[in-house]
């Protein structure tokens, strides 16, 4: 699991490349909450563009955070998933909970340099 | 005749998911299965796996999960043992939500039960889980038989 | 500390060959092994394997041939075991060119020399063969240590 | 193994793709041996570009198809090698015995539509 991280403000951008098991949502988790306690971030955006695979370790992940920053006023946002990826998400109702916006809805992209 | 059985036995440890993933996708892309079905093989495998280190081993390293995975022309058969603490109640762990770790989502089963067509699980406290799934491989090509 | 240890044990068929050089490929790409180095690690794998198969077993598809794969930081060992007709003559058997087919080239052994640090192959006659091969993990990277 | 066949007078042309060991290099050899058995073929080009790998089985065939055409009068070519598998391919001497074009040295390719 690569991560390529931007900061501006409040918030930060993660975009996020191979696997997220078991394994690599642990070190997610610990880069996402280092960024909530000591820099003060309140909104936190996951690109999943470059994600491979995701598994109920990795949207575990996704909902704790979503649950750390909500009584801190802060929010959570999904971007870019591929559509297999997409799938398992919606299977778990994560996407009920979490805003998102599925790759196949993104006309945006393109002009993105990342 | 398409059958074939095979086994990896391997350390308790998160580095051998993946490893374990890339198994049945192989022998997925071998059965020339759809991409959609390997992706939801991958998962299965994984959540297994996974709860048997993290559940059965509480990530101990120096224990053995056991991935057993077995095919003919009819069905996938895929098998996840360990011999870790087992499960007290079988019926509330399958319990969609349920889990007995506040991190964690109790969708492992959710997922095992909605991508395969038999889901079973076998355990007994402090002697260890298995996990026995089938994927009936005639359902979607009934012309091919 | 970088310690793991997996085992495939698998039907002795042909269509596993590729199941196993994969085994390997993973491994050698956790353990941030060069794609040369991998490319070898799948060659004496499939070598070794491929042997235990025709040799071993002469394609009987009911046997089980194991391969057993440990690393820690220092070096990485690849046992393949099958418990087929054994060899005869090993110290023959290993010299260049040698074959008891004559359709094959005598390379496997010559490959797995090349490739690896250490080779030993164990035999006896009508109970198996058992090939361990050591590569050192050291060497190519002394500034990492 | 994938195969795509051209046959030109008594030259057989085979561009193979995927993986060449026990299982698939047996599929080679039917396949060369019925051109040379049936349609009386003695010239086989191997184009190896998109081959990923190849061990002595692979090599083993490639060396028998040699054998075989030598007292037809034939012979046998190999084209296209990718890097990785021509260092595997040295080390067993096979080019020593059968001509070869490696991919390094092969300017003319990107003219060739396959
Ligand atoms: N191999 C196992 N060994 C022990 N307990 C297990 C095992 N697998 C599952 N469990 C129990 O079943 C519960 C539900 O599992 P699951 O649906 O995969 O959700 P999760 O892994 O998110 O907790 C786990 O929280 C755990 O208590
Ligand atoms: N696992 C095995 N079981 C029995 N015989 C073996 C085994 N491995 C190798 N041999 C013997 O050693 C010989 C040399 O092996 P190798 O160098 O791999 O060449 P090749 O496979 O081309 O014959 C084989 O021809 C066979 O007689």
């Amino acid at each position: 699991m690569l991560m390529d991280k931007k900061i501006e403000r409040q918030t930060l951008t993660l975009c996020l490349a191979g696997e997220l098991d078991m394994r690599t949502s642990e070190n997610l988790r610990q880069a996402i909450d280092t960024e909530i306690d000591r820099r003060g971030i309140r909104i936190v955006i996951l690109d999943l563009h470059d994600v491979t695979f995701v598994d109920s370790s990795g949207l575990g992940v996704i909902l704790g955070r979503y649950k750390k920053l909500l009584p801190l006023g802060g929010k959570i946002l999904i971007k870019h998933v591929p559509p297999h990826i997409y799938k398992i998400m919606e299977l778990s109702g994560l996407p009920k909970i979490i805003p998102f916006e599925s790759e196949s809805s993104d006309v945006g992209r393109t002009g993105n340099v990342q | 005749m398409n059958k074939n059985s095979l086994a990896l036995t391997f350390s308790s440890i998160a580095e051998n998911v993946s490893i374990a993933r890339m198994l049945i996708a192989s022998i997925g892309a071998q059965l020339d299965l759809s991409l959609n079905d390997i992706e939801e093989l991958k998962v299965v495998v994984s959540e297994a796996v996974s709860n048997a280190i993290i559940h059965g081993y509480q990530n101990d390293p120096d224990k053995l999960v056991i991935l057993e995975i077995e095919f003919n022309d009819e069905l996938l058969r895929i098998i996840v043992r360990d011999q870790g603490c087992g499960i007290f109640d079988v019926e509330q762990a399958m319990q969609p939500a349920y889990s007995s770790d506040p991190e964690r989502m109790g969708l492992g089963f959710v997922f095992m039960q909605s991508f395969m067509d038999e889901l079973t699980v076998d355990s007994i406290v402090d002697q260890g889980t298995t996990v026995t799934m089938v994927k009936d491989l005639n359902k979607n090509h009934p012309s091919l038989h």
